[in-house]
């Protein structure tokens, strides 16, 4: 019953950081900021779910297949920011 | 338990009212830009309600070929109607259609309920096909139904479907022959930052997922054209950072990589008469083995067909690596 | 399972779609327009599946694998008429065409 | 399954698969000269090849060959009937026409996409095979996919903005069309779980479901658009006039007819239940009505190939009525109307086309003098009209007298009259474009007609005398072939 | 646990629908951009969760797909010129 709690807990939490994500991207005030509100909260907050989900799965191949998707969602979510920002950025210089 | 179903019910809810407001955005939404962010997320909503539904290879073949592709195509098409817009052409104005307002809006409306009442009535008694269906593949030497389905019992579909797929490449080097328009995306003069870096990372990946769902096609939910599309989603990204230099000459790799699946499978349709009274039937032994070799061709034709169409020019050769600017246009 | 909710919402999607393929003349918008229905189609069909007793039905789930597959077609080939036909008119929709 | 014989499995193979291998071939080793003659080859052969089949058919009835060996419902089986055994024929000998045309006038225009369209026609012929003998609901869909997405390259490939417009509007009539079909054949499938043709004509006609009356509906709507049916028929003269000859060739005698086929083996076939009288005399008001639309439309053309396109929309109405003359007469009629409306509008096309060669451009007061000079094709577009128009002793003619002996023999006269006025305003749009060639002398500012360049060669004149002779020819062998069209037809009490 | 993974399943989809307000809303084109970021990681969550809660262990892989297919849509997005966006997006100013 242990683990239940902590994936329990591990999974609220992780919800946690995906509310305050949105709640970043509606109140922030620019690109910038929300950008950061999103790839780190979201991240974070995947990440505390697909630990709550490994504890719950416990077989070794479900823990690698979680942990691997874990880490390419940050890699493609740093990527996809930072040249988001970057277009972003270019598109005030250019016009 | 009444929760999980209240909870399910409220998934199912909020994700139908999902897709209804992202349709309506996508069509009658003001910015096409923005019409067609709101229809890639309709595909992954799709995908989603397929998984939702209980048939994962749709929600797989969703993703790959719905979201993917069909999105990547659509940003194309945004990216061209702008970029060979000439000057004098004010932005992508609407004038109004033959059909007036007043009367597509009831007409459509009456057509929706009408269709939604009929959908919703029609009793869902499965029927001689679907038994037989369902009875049939647990005994089929391809434990995944649906594969089963479309590479055995309904294989000739499968066959055509190739077809078609061969066709809209063809109809586009129809176009392609009259008049040479620009490359849309042309190798970029300086390269990308991070994107090498991601594209080292990602292609691994997705050719070692790609594979898998193509091997997993057999038992499990996969197959060719998830596989494909993936594989062909891959070529995409190697196009978007400049690694492809599509060139008009014909090349026969590139011919013999799109004609492969339908050659392969035609040709197992004829000589499966060697050992059958009717064509497309699978031979006793060695099946299995059949059945994996021209899922591969399949896969193989796919990914390229639907890269080739992505890119629109009639063949592509691989550059070593961007940093050397000015690369063979 | 709330077969219901999804099977109103293809008839509904069906109608959001045959309104914009009568009203847009926009040639790319009326692409994703005919787009949703043919989604709105799959997705009838695979309610039907679901909801076969005894286990989802793999045949409709085949047809709709196979009617993405002619849908990405199409469309592909749609989109590359369409910035052909743009290119050499500079039209966006093909009633402009003069009938002499 | 009844044991056939040996060579039916072969024949059905082949009429599918090698072309689907042509095409492959063609894409893979684009030399114009092999592929010409392989297109011409494969022509050949299958009309070799559907002689003992149509043996078969006429003696064991209506073959039944199931795909992968899979009984029904779950597998795909063909289904030959004196209908469809019709059609192959059409295609075949119409496609052998337009390839030996084609050979030639792609080398005498130096199209620069040949490859493509060899490309196109030979997965256009496979689709169109696949067709005509599919016995699957769904599978029919995807056949007419492959028929379309065919089709409008095809239109496509003829350059221009013209073309292009046109085939823009052919694409998105098409596409809606298609997707109207889908949501038949899904409802069909929801309500009663079967795509097979046989088992949904086997099962005892009980009063149809709403969805299957719903079906029938949306599938006649998808098909009206992509045949061009009266309502639905806008993009079809732009369509055709603005292909290239071959390709119209193609597209009015064989594409939009597909579509109509459609109508007819669905409606007389599986949905004999979801109908009454009423709405099938409605379906026939509908043909006579796209009968005169096109005809009157034809006569106000002042281009050539914008009559022979309203034409194909007139005449394409004629195959409606079968629907409320339902008999064995009626059945042979419509059938034999649709083979002789196909050789003679291919005909028709690849002479208009040889003339407009000639002549340079497609105004019909360009063809005055027409008779001196290219005066072979003249006579055949004038053979190919006198067909379509159905007077003796052409296939026409047959054809619409046993529809009119259909109509009179269940004592609805009004389609005699109608087949008779059909008839009457075609002849008068044929004689009309053959007048401006005859009687009007050359207008001075028109400069004096030549032989083209490098003169008609003997591939671009042949094909259309033979399909016009094909279609005359058919006027004798009226009785002989009668029975062979009647095996399948359904019995229905007049 | 299945009901706690299906509720936190439907909180993540709650989460979606608001985050599809800021692309309806969203001023610059760059906002627009931030939804595919947004629905990247949250439909990967809401397809894990739903795996774990109806057991279907092969939505884990439809989530893998997803995040692939993310970074390639917004490497696509990131390719495009601005002046595509100005024009196609009725020619309402861009900037905040």
């Amino acid at each position: 019953m242990l683990t239940d709690w902590w994936t329990i807990a591990l999974v609220t939490v992780g919800c946690a950081f995906f509310l305050a994500g949105t709640v970043g991207l509606l109140r922030f005030p620019d690109v910038h900021t929300r950008l950061h509100a999103l790839t780190k909260a979201d991240n974070v907050g995947l990440g505390l779910i697909c630990l709550g989900l490994m504890i719950h799965d416990g077989t070794l191949p479900g823990i690698l297949r979680l942990g691997f998707i874990w880490i390419l969602a940050i890699f493609a979510a740093t990527v996809s920011a930072f040249l988001i920002a970057r277009w972003h950025e270019s598109a005030g210089t250019e016009d | 338990m009444p929760v999980s179903d209240l909870l399910a019910s409220g998934f199912d809810v909020l994700l139908c009212i999902g897709l209804l407001w992202l349709a309506w955005q996508a069509i009658t939404g003001t910015g096409l830009f923005r019409s067609v962010v709101m229809f890639m997320v309709f595909g992954l909503m799709m995908a989603v309600t397929w998984a939702r539904l209980g048939s994962p290879d749709l929600a797989l073949a969703e993703a790959a070929i719905g979201a993917g592709i069909t999105g990547a195509l659509l940003l194309n098409a945004c990216r061209a109607a702008v970029s060979e817009m000439r000057s004098d052409e004010q932005p992508l104005r609407d004038r109004p259609s033959g059909v007036p307002k007043w009367l597509a809006l009831p007409l459509s409306l009456a057509a929706g309920v009408g269709l939604a009442w009929l959908m919703h009535s029609i009793p869902r008694d499965g029927g001689p096909t679907p038994e037989a269906a369902i009875k049939a593949a647990e005994t089929h030497f391809l434990d995944n139904p649906i594969t089963s389905v479309l590479l055995d019992f309904r294989a000739i579909d499968t066959l055509l479907e190739m077809a078609v797929l061969l066709l809209a490449l063809v109809g586009a080097r129809v176009l392609l022959d009259q008049r040479r328009l620009p490359a849309l995306y042309p190798v970029p003069d300086h390269p990308m930052p991070m994107l090498p870096s991601l594209l080292a990372m990602i292609t691994p990946v997705l050719l070692l997922t790609g594979l898998y769902l193509f091997w997993a096609g057999s038992h499990a939910p996969g197959g060719a054209f998830q596989a494909g599309a993936l594989l062909g989603a891959l070529g995409v990204m190697y196009q978007l950072a400049g690694r492809f230099t599509p060139t008009h000459e014909p090349g026969t790799v590139n011919a013999l990589l799109i004609t492969v699946g339908l050659g392969l499978f035609s040709l197992f349709a004829c000589l499966s008469l060697l050992w059958a009274p009717a064509p497309l039937s699978h031979p006793e032994q060695g099946a299995y083995a059949l059945v994996l070799l021209i899922e591969f061709a399949l896969m193989l034709s796919i990914a390229a067909t639907l890269v080739l169409l992505f890119v629109g020019s009639r063949s592509l050769q691989l550059r070593r690596s961007t940093n050397h600017p000015g690369g063979r246009q | 399972m709330t077969g219901w909710l999804f099977s109103v919402t293809a008839g509904l999607l069906f109608a959001i779609g045959l309104y914009g393929v009568l009203i847009r003349t926009e040639l790319v918008r009326r692409l994703l327009a005919a787009n949703v229905m043919a989604t709105a189609v799959f997705l009838f069909l695979i309610v039907v599946a679901a909801e076969t007793p005894d286990g989802p039905d793999p045949v409709p789930q085949a047809m709709v694998l196979t009617g993405i597959v002619i849908a990405v077609s199409l469309t592909a080939f749609a989109l590359a008429l369409i910035r052909h036909f743009r290119a050499v008119t500079g039209e966006s929709d093909p009633e402009g065409g003069d009938d002499d | 399954m009844t044991e056939l014989d040996s060579l039916v499995a072969p024949t059905l193979t082949f009429l599918i698969f090698a072309p689907l291998l042509a095409g492959v071939v063609a894409l893979l080793w684009p030399r114009g000269l092999v592929l010409d003659l392989l297109s011409i080859s494969l022509g050949a052969i299958s009309l070799v090849l559907l002689v003992p089949l149509s043996g078969t058919v006429m003696g064991q009835g209506p073959l039944l060959l199931e795909l992968g060996g899979h009984e029904l419902p779950l597998g795909i089986p063909l289904y030959v009937d004196g209908l469809a055994l019709a059609m192959l024929w059409l295609t075949a000998l119409t496609g052998l026409g337009t390839a030996v045309y084609a050979s030639g006038w792609l080398r005498s225009v130096s199209h620069p996409s040949g490859q493509q369209y060899r490309v196109l026609w030979f997965l256009l012929w496979s689709g169109l095979n696949a067709l005509f003998v599919s016995g699957d609901l769904f599978n029919i869909y995807v056949t007419l996919e492959i028929t379309t997405l065919a089709a409008v390259p095809l239109v496509a490939l003829a350059r221009g903005r013209e073309a292009l417009s046109a085939a823009m509007q052919y694409l998105y009539f098409a596409l809606v069309g298609s997707i109207l079909f889908l949501l038949g054949v899904a409802l069909v499938y929801a309500e009663t779980g079967l795509l097979a043709l046989p088992e949904l004509s086997a099962r005892e006609s009980e009063a149809a479901g709403p969805g299957e009356t719903i079906a029938l509906l949306a599938i006649t709507v998808g098909l009206a658009m992509k045949a061009a049916l009266f309502p639905a028929h806008g993009w079809l003269p732009r369509a055709h006039a603005a292909a290239s000859p071959p390709a119209s060739a193609l597209l009015s005698a064989l594409v939009a007819k597909a579509a109509a086929y459609l109508v007819i083996r669905l409606w007389l076939g599986p949905f004999e239940a979801a109908w009454t009288p009423a709405v099938a005399q409605l379906m026939g008001v509908v043909g006579v009505l796209g009968i005169l639309y096109g005809s009157l439309q034809a006569l106000r053309q002042h281009r050539l190939k914008p009559v022979i396109a309203y034409s194909t929309v007139a005449q394409l109405g004629y195959l409606l009525l079968l629907i409320p003359l339902a008999s064995v007469v009626a059945w042979q009629g419509v059938i034999y109307h649709a083979l002789v409306h196909g050789l003679a509008k291919a005909a028709f096309f690849l002479a208009a086309g040889n003339l407009i060669l000639g002549i340079g451009h497609d105004r019909l007061v360009g063809l005055a003098g027409c008779d001196r000079v290219l005066s072979k094709n003249l006579l055949a577009m004038a053979v190919a009209g006198v067909a379509i128009a159905g007077l003796p002793p052409t296939g026409g003619f047959i054809a619409k007298w046993w529809m009119i002996t259909a109509a009179l023999e269940q004592g609805q006269w009004w389609w005699a009259v109608a087949i008779g006025m059909g008839g009457l305003l075609a002849a008068l749009y044929v004689f009309r474009v053959v007048s401006f060639a005859v009687h009007s002398p050359r207008p001075w500012h028109e400069e004096p007609l030549r032989e083209t360049r490098h003169g008609l060669n003997r591939l671009l004149l042949w094909p259309p005398v033979l399909l016009a002779a094909a279609a005359v020819a058919l006027g004798m062998t009226g009785e002989l072939l009668a029975p062979f069209l009647a095996v399948g037809a359904p019995e229905v009490s007049p | 646990m299945n009901t706690f993974l299906l509720g936190a399943a439907l909180f993540l989809l709650i989460n979606l629908a608001a985050g599809m307000v800021r692309v309806y809303l969203g001023p610059t084109t760059a906002d627009r951009l931030l939804t595919l970021l947004l629905f990247g990681t949250t439909t990967v969550a809401t397809l894990l969760l739903l795996a774990y809660s109806q057991a279907s262990a092969v939505l884990v892989k439809v989530a893998l797909l997803f995040v692939m297919l993310a970074a390639i849509a917004s490497v696509a997005f990131v390719r495009f010129p601005h002046e595509t966006v100005q024009k196609t997006d009725d020619g309402r100013g861009d900037h905040d």
